[in-house]
């Protein structure tokens, strides 16, 4: 094998150099967020064809859903991803305690993302608005509204199952830049992260007016 | 061949205002599609809570995620997954909301309420419970 | 068209069969028609063309535009014409006549149940006049099944929870099978029925004679008929072999414990109760399955039943 | 010209293939753990066609044998069809192909095959822990209702989805960027093209199968009653959702050996590809019809006519890029040299048996004869002649053609003819014979039927038993290979793709230098390979 001498730790045997180890990445991160993409979009679907036969429902069931608490997550998810921007820019200009303070800053606002989510879900399940055969509430007009509960616990659910992923992610890439492994050179693993978790605020951007703001 | 950067190189590094200010944007758009959602606009308030929502949605994947100065296969691939979503959900409604073309009496179930609802005091329990009779 | 039965298909027996069967035999005589060009040219091309020495260089001609675009554009067309056969044919099959006969089909695991406009109700045997459009309204009580006359080419499923419909119109008199269709379990290839055309006259006596109890033959004469036509014979047998349900043979007077552990004596009452309400006292052992005959039985017929299963018991 | 290092040998001991990252050792993980599949599934349809000999009860009741059929569509779609060509043949091919070192996710390689085997051992263990007899297509309220591990073979399903992703983008990458210099997108085997177009469906299907068996756990174990009609949910949502992934997944099967074919029919006809860009292109026309024709699965479901009726049209298009490809493979023969060696003639089975399970599909397209023919034998008959006679018989064939290059080691021909054609004469036994019975109104998942059905069940079962020699024979001849047989050349075939340039087998590293293409991979109008 004619390696040339001067190949970096982190470039792979197969990769005959940087550029194309972090095109490869890339485009196969992409091609995760778009799995990631259908997999929401089956869930969807299901939204899309109970609103449709049963859109009084809907209407009346949302209203049990706290809209101050749905803005302040999305507010705060928002933000979260600013900062994810954030952490990537400072590595791309080598200051890496920028990037450390805005990943944890990331994984704080995370953080409030899920305590806010556990009080919402807390109250419903207290209420007796739990998915399917469970739930016991009866102060909802209209033909079913236990699949509304279903449809928004499965979709907040899943999405709050990547939330809970994307933090773990995060104290990893905190590990890594404090043991300084990234540069701005090579910060692969970092703006994977910065992608996945941009993603997932996109979702809640869906989410947030298809549960909390049925008009 | 495909070992070469792009031509803006791999280490584009967009300019600190570019993410403030689309953060603000973003957050300006949240507080319009929560006003609007109070509006009572009939049907049009589900095309707007969207048609804002995919405008989030587009300045997340623009500018966070770069889709606006990376190469566009990270473009056509994620727009793969919109696609295909919506082929999914169109075909699917397709069937869903036409079951009565022909036969008006198929597109209904004859037990509207589900089985948790039979033994519960609520607006709609007085229907049939032995279902298969008629 | 009078094109019914083939290689393939059974006779068609139903107006509408005539029509399906033209469709089948279009696609099957062009599918011939291309499936014996591949094999031939393949075949010949192998003959023709078969390596004799190392080869050298060989043609470089990788394409022919009109060969191509005859190869795109007749199978397009013929596509094209498929479906528009195919779907005219749909349309006739599944808009149903004005003045049909309606009659409720229930499926159930596992057998057919028919109540007829006159209030009269048959089980896995569906009767009806021939030359008559007949609609059935189709639904079941636990799980999917699909309602299947080969020999009149209709296929329905059967939705818990929804109605479907189909229709046929039989155009001879005879008897034919009728099937379930899509897998419902353990009783799924035995959930069998019969659709028996009759003409307008003897459907008007069976009729009649259905709603009558018939008093000339002896009781367990009767109840052994209706063994068979009710369908219990899915699910019990008489001969002292296990089933889904327990077995008639030497059940009469015996003990038998529950599934709840408790004991209770077989005797008339049991009996009732285990036919009008099934999961009230289930035996240990089985599974709840068996379906209400509430409303489908009456109670001279189960007083048959009762006089039939006594009949089983082995004398000592 | 042997080189003294190749994969097999290099490194060694156990540790060095369960940690391997090399993509030739994974593929052979693969191949063990597909070929253990395919002979259980194997046993599994046996049983089946012996239990079928008559209407009486043979050798198991009712319930163990909806256990069998469900067991034997379960263990053949998602632990052999769909895995087998891409995971195991591509793996092995595909990097040598394009002239790479490697994938460009090797770890990511080895995760799928993990993820594959812990899929098959929990779909073992769910057999073993009350099996599951709902059939493999899971439909509710059936599934929500049966007693039996649901549960724990649903989970299986959904691990080996992730499998069958990872192994997708893996590969989509794979090709975008490790092309050696000179490949151009043209340039490219169709092979290659096949396995792209494949993980494309992949990638975009296989999330929605995930999403609907995590609604179908949550249906079974919380009631959420998005599926279940006594819960307010809808059954047939349950089938749009569950067919949007399982019908274009019959393309991941059939798509992969579309491209053995391409490669087989190229080489032992020594002749340039006729229609090089229509085959690819036609394998994306394929791949992206696919996901508009799921709803012909329901046509007697219950759907909207209007569905019904959207859903046969578009089902009709994907016959155009299907005989597309015949064609041109029967024009690459035209003045060929063809060479009927073992691989040829699955190739040659495979034109034969594809364009009867092509062309029967046409009756299932057209709504008036499907309403007859659904969820009878005629279907089962229908989608054996596309899944074996299409997918099989390509796997196999493409088996022939790589095994010198994987294992270095030629097998016996005149066994491999003999195998070949038990299993041609067997398999059209079993399954012409069922689109008579089909036709007749034989309903699928019986485990008894009427007596006017009994000669044409027997004559299939008798078909089962031929095949049954035809792989006993193979599977012998096979490992005898590996140990006794004659060392093959670098090319044995006289192949001009990238694989047959190193030896066989491969070196740990694919090859010994740095590969530039110098001539298209049908070059047989310009350039002689030389055969060795």
């Amino acid at each position: 094998m004619d390696h040339s001498e001067n190949r970096p730790a982190y470039l792979a045997h197969h990769f005959s150099n940087i550029a194309q180890q972090a095109d490869a990445a890339k485009l196969g991160m992409w091609v995760f967020l778009l799995t990631e993409v259908l997999l929401f979009g089956g869930l969807f679907v299901a939204y899309s064809v109970f609103r449709a036969w049963n859109p009084e429902m809907f209407y009346n069931a949302h209203k049990y859903l706290n809209v101050t608490l749905g803005s302040i997550n999305t507010v705060v998810l928002i933000t979260s991803s600013v900062t994810m921007a954030l952490s990537i820019r400072s590595m791309q200009l080598g200051k890496r305690q920028q990037t450390l303070a805005f990943l944890w800053s990331t994984l704080l606002l995370a953080c409030v993302f899920l305590v806010i989510k556990y009080f919402e879900y807390s109250h419903k399940i207290h209420l007796g608005q739990l998915p399917g055969k469970y739930y016991t509430f009866t102060g909802v007009q209209g033909t079913n509204p236990h699949i509304f509960f279903s449809i928004y616990f499965a979709m907040t659910g899943l999405h709050g199952v990547h939330v809970l992923a994307g933090m773990f992610v995060i104290i990893w890439m905190i590990i890594k830049t404090s043991r300084n492994m990234f540069s701005p050179e090579y910060y692969t693993p970092l703006e994977m992260t910065g992608l996945y978790w941009h993603l997932v605020d996109l979702i809640w951007i869906y989410l947030f007016p298809l549960f909390y703001l049925i008009g | 061949m495909s070992t070469g950067t792009d031509k803006t190189g791999g280490h584009h590094v967009t300019p600190l205002n570019v993410y403030l200010g689309i953060g603000f944007g973003l957050l300006i758009l949240t507080a319009i599609t929560i006003t609007v959602s109070f509006i009572n606009l009939g049907g049009w308030n589900v095309v707007v809570a969207l048609v804002i929502a995919s405008i989030k949605g587009s300045l997340v994947a623009l500018f966070f995620m770069h889709l606006f100065y990376d190469k566009k296969i990270y473009s056509i691939v994620f727009s793969m997954g919109l696609v295909f979503l919506s082929i999914f959900m169109a075909l699917t409604l397709f069937d869903t909301l036409r079951r009565g073309d022909i036969d008006m009496i198929k597109a209904e179930p004859f037990k509207k309420e589900a089985a948790i609802y039979d033994n519960r005091p609520g607006p709609d329990s007085t229907s049939e419970h032995n279902s298969g009779r008629h | 068209m009078d094109t019914t039965g083939s290689l393939f298909l059974p006779p068609g027996s139903s107006t509408i069969a005539g029509d399906v069967d033209a469709v089948f035999n279009l696609v099957l005589y062009v599918g011939i028609f291309f499936f014996v060009l591949v094999v031939f040219l393949a075949a010949f091309f192998v003959i023709r063309y078969r390596r004799k020495a190392e080869p050298g260089l060989t043609s470089g001609k990788d394409h022919n535009l009109k060969l191509e675009l005859l190869w795109t554009i007749i199978p397009s067309i013929i596509v094209v014409i498929f479906f528009v056969v195919g779907f005219r044919t749909y349309l006739k099959m599944s808009i149903i006549p004005k003045d049909a006969v309606e009659i409720k089909v229930t499926a159930q695991r596992w057998m057919w149940a028919f109540d007829y406009p006159e209030g009269v109700n048959s089980i896995n045997e569906l009767v009806v006049p021939v030359r008559t459009p007949i609609k059935v309204l189709l639904s079941s009580t636990d799980v999917i099944h699909s309602f299947y006359v080969p020999d009149f080419r209709v296929k329905m499923d059967v939705l818990p929870n929804r109605y479907t419909t189909a229709w046929f119109e039989a155009n001879r008199i005879g008897e034919f099978d009728l099937e379930c269709a899509e897998y419902c379990g353990k009783g799924h290839s035995q959930m069998l029925g019969k659709v028996k055309a009759m003409s307008a006259d003897d459907y008007a006596a069976w009729l009649d004679k259905a709603s009558a109890f018939d008093e000339t033959v002896p009781l367990e004469i009767h109840g052994e008929k209706l063994f068979k036509s009710k369908a219990c014979y899915t699910c019990h047998t008489i001969d002292g072999m296990g089933s889904v349900g327990p077995t008639f043979k030497n059940l009469f007077g015996r003990e038998a414990t529950l599934s709840s552990g408790d004991k209770v004596a077989v005797d008339e009452n049991y009996i009732r109760e285990s036919i009008l309400d099934p999961r009230a006292k289930v035996a240990m052992g089985f599974q709840p399955v068996m379906p209400t005959y509430q409303g489908r039985i009456k109670d001279r017929e189960i007083d048959a039943l009762i006089a039939y299963i006594k009949s089983l018991n082995e004398r000592e | 010209m042997t080189v003294s290092n190749n994969y097999l040998q290099e490194p060694k001991g156990l540790k060095s293939w369960l940690f391997t990252l090399d993509h030739k050792r994974i593929a052979i993980l693969y191949l063990v753990g597909i070929s253990l599949s395919f002979i259980l599934g194997g046993i599994l349809a046996l049983l089946i066609r012996w239990e079928l000999i008559s209407p009486a009860q043979n050798i198991v009741g009712a319930e163990t044998y909806n256990r069998l059929f469900t067991l034997h569509g379960a263990v053949m779609i998602f632990l052999f069809i769909i895995p087998g060509i891409p995971a195991a043949m591509g793996n092995f091919v595909l990097p040598l192909m394009l002239g790479a070192k490697d994938v460009a996710f090797p770890r990511l390689n080895l995760t799928s095959w993990y993820i594959y085997m812990f899929g098959m051992i929990l779909a073992l263990v769910s057999i073993v822990t009350g099996s599951v007899d709902t059939g493999w297509t899971f439909y509710t309220p059936y599934s929500t209702q049966t007693s039996g591990a649901v549960v724990a073979m649903t989970t299986a399903v959904f691990i080996l989805g992730f499998s069958s992703i990872f192994t997708g983008l893996n590969f989509l990458v794979t090709i975008h960027k490790l092309r050696a210099p000179g490949m151009t997108w043209f340039k490219m085997p169709l092979f290659i093209w096949a396995i792209y177009a494949t993980a494309i469906i992949q990638i975009l299907a296989t999330p929605v199968l995930a999403i609907t068996l995590v609604l179908l756990i949550l249906e079974r174990t919380l009631g959420i009653g998005i599926f279940d009609p006594a819960m307010g949910g809808d059954p047939v949502l349950f089938q749009h959702f569950f067919w949007f992934y399982s019908h274009p997944a019959v393309y991941i099967m059939i798509l992969p050996a579309m491209g053995v074919i391409s490669e087989l029919i190229a080489t032992f006809s020594h002749k340039r590809i006729f229609g090089y860009r229509a085959i690819a292109f036609s394998s994306f026309g394929i791949a992206f019809i696919s996901f508009l024709v799921w709803g012909h699965h329901m046509f007697t479901s219950g759907q909207s006519e209007l569905a019904s009726m959207i859903f046969s049209f578009l089902t009709f298009l994907v016959a155009i890029p299907s005989g597309i490809k015949v064609f041109n493979w029967l024009a690459t023969m035209y003045k060929g040299s063809i060479s009927l060696e073992a691989p040829m003639l699955w190739a040659l089975g495979f034109l034969f048996l594809f364009s009867i399970g092509g062309l029967t599909g046409m009756f299932l397209s057209t709504l008036a004869t499907d309403i007859h023919l659904h969820d009878t034998y005629f279907v089962v008959a229908h989608f054996h002649y596309v899944m074996f006679g299409g997918t099989v018989m390509a796997f196999f064939g493409g088996l022939h053609y790589w095994w010198p290059k994987m294992w270095g080691r030629m097998y016996n021909e005149f066994w491999a003819k003999i195998a070949v054609l038990l299993v041609f004469v067997g398999f059209n036994a079993t399954f012409f014979s069922q689109f008579i019975l089909g036709a007749k109104g034989m309903p699928r998942r019986y485990w008894t039927y009427l007596p006017q059905y009994t000669r044409l069940h027997g004559f299939s079962s008798i078909g089962s038993i031929i095949m049954a020699v035809g792989f006993v024979i193979m599977i012998i001849y096979l490992l005898h290979s590996i140990f006794k047989g004659r060392k093959a050349g670098t090319n044995p075939w006289g192949s001009l793709t990238m694989e047959w340039e190193t030896s066989s087998p491969p070196p740990p590293q694919n090859f010994e230098k740095d590969m530039v293409l110098t001539h298209g991979p049908y070059d047989y109008d310009k350039a002689v390979p030389n055969k060795n």
